[in-house]
């Protein structure tokens, strides 16, 4: 992963979702796995304002081996995590994104397919069809807002599939937190850089 | 008589592309609301979802006039709306309509509502129930019903909600009425009476929620329909001391129609899940004898008494 | 047809300027010691004699709902408060600066309970100094009148809310002979109130007052207008413009009326004075006996009278207290665990000015305790004897405190 | 960048209050935030079958105020948010919801013209 790492060691993540989707549970999750995997500095925030359901929202996480002192939204990300690819159209996901950055996007297409231009490293996982695959379904909708992370850890290698199991037994309890686990699991294996 | 749908304005003072949550009930209402005053009105509405909906600085989703107020202050506000608008002449131009959510209305706002009531102000109140105080993430208010689980009842409400219609009764204003999101036909009807009449006139309007009450947006009226179907939400008017039930809760008593049961409606929204077999009994006990009142209201039996509370007639 | 003077209390006086401003709505609620004013005004309204509308709210939160309401569609409104109906309306008093209305409201000073007091200080107005209107203190009960006249008119032009400051029953209560302006004096003065920024018309339908968002944003048409800060960017500089429009309507009063009162600030016995006395409200009439007393003893005293409170007259300040040894400030309030707010706000105005004096200060009257001319000239008197001793700062100094029993 | 308070001048662009007028799209072009889009059978749509403005159901449900009068109705797809409302209270059954997919994701104006 030497192309995101920094001369001062921290990594900036934007999140692309949509309201109700789950991407600050997805930056809260990856915040804690994170942690677990030996970040000591993390933080993950949304963009505050009123979230409605379906309208296109972002959230914000770093991770880096020192407390981190910085707040503010995350407009220059190393790594972008779409969580559906319908967003790329609207939300502007690349946006800032640095040199040689990777963009994580759910979809079923390929990178090529995608069409996305720039010096990016280009990650696809079926994150969706992970969620179906592990009957994690809510009120007839996919849930991808953990999945997303087995793709994460699969496309950047700084967290460990261990840690994010962790962090999502920690967040949910019972039965959903092995159907999110399975649903993580397998987005791991799909994903394809 | 009900307005048929084809009766009803097209022009239209919601626009498209507001903020308002996919299957918001609140929208079709408000098609209604200022289709019934065609335009020529002045809003006035305390931070809630109608904020939202009402667009961010410097677009506006709603072509009517409007003034953002403080949470408690709603009816206050219209009141000094109507009192600067007959100071400076301008009274004739337009209708003043308050329009608050349950907690702005039930809860922080209800003091300013008894005080412009008590003076019989001259506007509108609609409060829009969604039961709960959805714009910060549905926390719990005086309005929602026994059994809901919300942010700040994680295992259901354990009390009913309070019957702000019968208060606003109790204050002897001219006109009274509970109407649905889910019969834009009965709101419009409601608004446009209520246009007629002077002094204050209070409309109480349940508003289905999906993200707060927990189902599919498709399903918003569909719901609404079928909690009157069940009486748990009752349309009627209270016009000069008056009551009578209006549209499908007046055939629900007329035909003696089985009405629902509650538990078939509680059964479609995930904020009741879990509810126990002896508190939704408890619920469909409180909505028997809530309608049995209503029906022998509408029959006549207990008009005298609430006649005598008008005393505006005095003014 | 000339002034004509009558005895009346302060309360009167604020009535009087309100009937002769015309105003269309007035709007209160029930507190010792402002009730009077709002008596007077409903009995003028039911007589016919004053032509508005009066709506009696059931709370301090609504009046200046009421006056926010009725601003909006751009009438003329009054109300007046005291003490705990300030702090009940406190999230409103904020409200109609923001929203830019032109309301004007007497605040008849008094403490702020716990425990119950209905006495006189300062701590109420004090307490809400930063919410964004121009506050002014009056010292007689003809400054009451002629300051409640003059706030509408700073008011109007700068769209922003005017609280005239006065204390209760020192001068809310006390009698005294004050000049009433004919209406034909007031309304060459003071034209009818046109051109609020707010626009209520369904044939140009507005949202007045909605959610900003942080940054600047499109609007319609695509040019970019400001957010929250810029708008309140621009409410900050019609205060510190208000530093012009306030001596400006002064000045017109006086050619009107025939009565100034000196606009940001006023003064007794500066000429000379090493030792400035200051001080907000009918604590400075006072003082000016202090002054004359201390200048017998041949202590070269002076009175620096704090008219306009915010916007702070920093320049006025520093320019009238240049080259003097003290500047000794009278508080009639606290900020609890440091010291009053006007010796804040004026030791701050002071650092780095040339010449600037050294500033004590000293606390009195909270609650209504007595404080006499000679209870002031002592407080001075102890001030130059540290000042002599070489202190250049000071614990705040209380007047006539009695803790030891 | 900064201002000096003190000098006036600059900003004079800006807005003294908070006040907006009115336009279409405040929230942006929200039909991006559909996952399923509603889509009118004129084989089964009673107004296109009478040949009149009838019924218009969906019209009068529609929160948003996308769905204009017509024989059929006609949907406003840049704003349609896919509520589904129409769909559910059509009494003919004649709109049905598709997943956007079936679509692609930028097609919204030539689709918009299809779903008429």
């Amino acid at each position: 992963m030497d192309t995101l790492t920094r001369e001062h060691g921290m990594y900036e993540i934007r999140w692309h979702g949509r309201g109700g989707q789950g991407a600050v549970t997805s930056a809260k999750v990856l915040a804690d796995a994170a942690f677990r995997s030996g970040f000591e500095g993390v933080t993950s925030q949304p963009s505050f304002g009123a979230e409605r359901r379906g309208a296109p929202i972002t959230a914000s996480s770093r991770l880096a081996h020192e407390s981190i002192r910085i707040l503010s939204q995350v407009t220059t990300p190393d790594i972008v995590v779409v969580l559906d690819d319908s967003l790329l159209s609207v939300a502007n996901a690349t946006t800032g994104m640095r040199p040689g950055g990777t963009i994580i996007v759910n979809t079923v297409k390929t990178a090529s397919e995608l069409g996305l231009d720039g010096d990016l490293r280009v990650v696809t996982s079926d994150v969706t069809g992970a969620a179906e695959a592990a009957e994690l379904i809510v009120a007839g909708q996919p849930m991808v807002s953990t999945a997303i992370l087995g793709a994460f850890a699969a496309a950047t290698g700084l967290i460990t599939m261990d840690s994010v199991e962790a962090a999502i037994s920690h967040a949910f309890h019972g039965p959903a937190a092995k159907k999110n686990i399975d649903a993580a699991r397998i987005a791991f294996e799909c994903t394809r850089a | 008589m009900t307005t048929k749908i084809l009766d009803l304005p097209v022009a239209s003072y919601v626009l498209p592309g507001n903020r308002s949550c996919a299957g918001c009930g609140i929208g079709i209402a408000l098609r209604q609301i200022t289709a019934a005053l065609e335009g020529r009105m002045v809003m006035t509405v305390p931070a809630s979802c109608l904020t939202v909906l009402g667009g961010m600085f410097p677009i506006a989703s709603v072509n009517v006039p409007w003034v953002n107020v403080a949470f408690p202050s709603t009816a206050a506000a219209a009141s000094g709306i109507a009192a600067g608008l007959r100071a400076t002449g301008r009274a004739g131009e337009m209708t003043v309509l308050a329009m608050a959510g349950d907690g702005g209305t039930g809860d922080i706002g209800i003091q300013a509502l008894s005080g412009a009531a008590e003076r019989n102000e001259d506007f509108i109140y609609l409060c829009y129930d969604n039961e709960a105080y959805m714009n910060t993430g549905t926390q719990r208010s005086g309005l929602t019903p026994a059994g809901a689980r919300t942010t700040t009842t994680w295992a259901g409400k354990r009390e009913n909600p309070k019957d702000i219609p019968r208060i606003m009764e109790a204050h002897g204003i001219p006109y009274v009425a509970s109407t649905s999101a889910a019969f834009p036909a009965d709101v419009y009807d409601k608004v446009s009476k209520a246009r007629g009449i002077t002094g204050l006139r209070y409309i109480h309007m349940n508003t289905p929620c999906p993200s707060g009450w927990g189902f599919d947006p498709k399903d918003t009226v569909r719901l609404g329909k079928l909690a009157v179907d069940t009486g748990l939400v009752v349309l009627y008017e209270v016009e000069g001391g008056v009551f009578r039930l209006t549209g499908r809760s007046a055939s629900l008593a007329k035909t003696g129609k089985p009405r629902v049961p509650v538990a078939d409606y509680l059964a479609t929204q995930t904020r009741f899940r879990g509810m126990k077999p002896e508190a939704i009994a408890a619920v469909q006990a409180w909505v028997d004898e809530r309608w049995e009142r209503f029906v022998a209201r509408d029959a006549g039996v207990c008009d005298q008494d609430l006649r005598g509370a008008g005393h505006h007639q005095l003014r | 047809m000339s002034d004509q003077v009558s005895v009346m209390t302060g309360n009167e006086a604020a009535a009087n300027a309100a009937r002769l401003a015309r105003v269309q709505v007035i709007a209160a609620y029930p507190i010792t010691p402002q009730s009077p004013v709002v008596e007077q005004l409903a009995a003028w309204v039911e007589s016919g004699e004053l032509p508005a509308e009066f709506v009696a709210v059931e709370s301090e939160h609504s009046a200046m709902t009421v006056c926010i309401g009725a601003s909006t569609v751009g009438a003329r409104t009054f109300t007046a408060t005291s003490s705990n109906g300030l702090a009940y309306m406190t999230e409103q008093v904020w409200w109609a600066p923001g929203a830019r209305l032109p309301i004007v409201m007497c605040v008849v000073n008094r403490a702020m309970a716990a425990p119950w007091n209905v006495l006189n200080d300062q701590q109420d107005s004090m307490s809400v100094r930063d919410a964004g209107w121009v506050q002014l203190f009056c010292r007689d009960n003809q400054e009451i009148l002629d300051t409640t006249v003059q706030a509408y008119r700073i008011a109007e032009r700068l769209h922003v809310p005017v609280m005239v400051c006065y204390d209760g029953f020192l001068l809310s209560h006390t009698m005294m002979p004050v000049a009433v302006p004919t209406p034909e004096q007031i309304d060459a003065f003071l034209p009818p109130f046109t051109e609020p920024f707010t626009v209520v018309d369904p044939g140009d339908p507005h949202n007045i007052g909605p959610v900003v968002m942080a940054e600047p944003r499109a609007d319609e048409t695509g040019a970019t207008r400001g957010g929250y800060m810029e708008i309140r960017a621009l409410h900050h500089r019609a205060l510190l413009d208000a530093l012009a429009i306030i001596p400006e309507t002064d000045a017109e009063y006086a050619s009107a009326v025939g009565r100034s009162w000196g606009g940001l600030t006023w003064e007794h016995l500066l000429d000379a004075a090493e030792v400035v006395l200051v001080a907000a409200g009918s604590l400075g009439t006072q003082l000016t006996v202090t002054a004359e007393q201390l200048r017998s003893e041949g202590i070269k005293a002076g009175v620096l009278g704090i008219r306009a409170y915010r916007p702070f007259p920093v320049e006025a300040l520093r320019d009238k207290l240049a080259g003097r040894r003290l500047a000794l400030v009278f508080d009639k309030a606290l900020s609890y665990g440091y010291e009053g707010p006007i010796c804040s706000d004026l030791r701050g105005a002071m650092l780095g000015s040339d010449g600037a004096p050294a500033v004590f200060g000293a606390v009195c009257g909270l609650g209504g305790r007595d404080v006499s001319p000679e209870d002031l000239a002592e407080a001075a008197r102890r001030a130059l004897t540290d000042l002599d001793a070489g202190a250049r700062t000071r614990e705040t100094d209380w007047i006539n405190l009695h803790l030891e029993g | 960048m900064h201002a000096r308070m003190s000098a006036r001048g600059s900003g004079s662009q800006m807005s003294e209050i908070s006040m907006s007028r009115p336009a279409v799209g405040e929230a942006g072009r929200t039909g991006d935030w559909r996952n399923n889009r509603p889509v009118i059978d004129a084989a089964k749509c009673l107004a296109v079958k009478q040949g009149k403005v009838t019924c218009q159901i969906c019209w009068v449900y529609c929160p948003d105020g996308c769905i204009a009068q017509g024989v059929g109705p006609v949907i406003d797809l840049t704003y349609c948010k896919g509520c589904g409302i129409c769909a559910e209270e059509c009494p003919a059954g004649a709109i049905e919801m598709q997943p956007e997919s079936l679509h692609g994701v930028c097609a919204v104006d030539e689709t918009g013209e299809a779903a008429r």
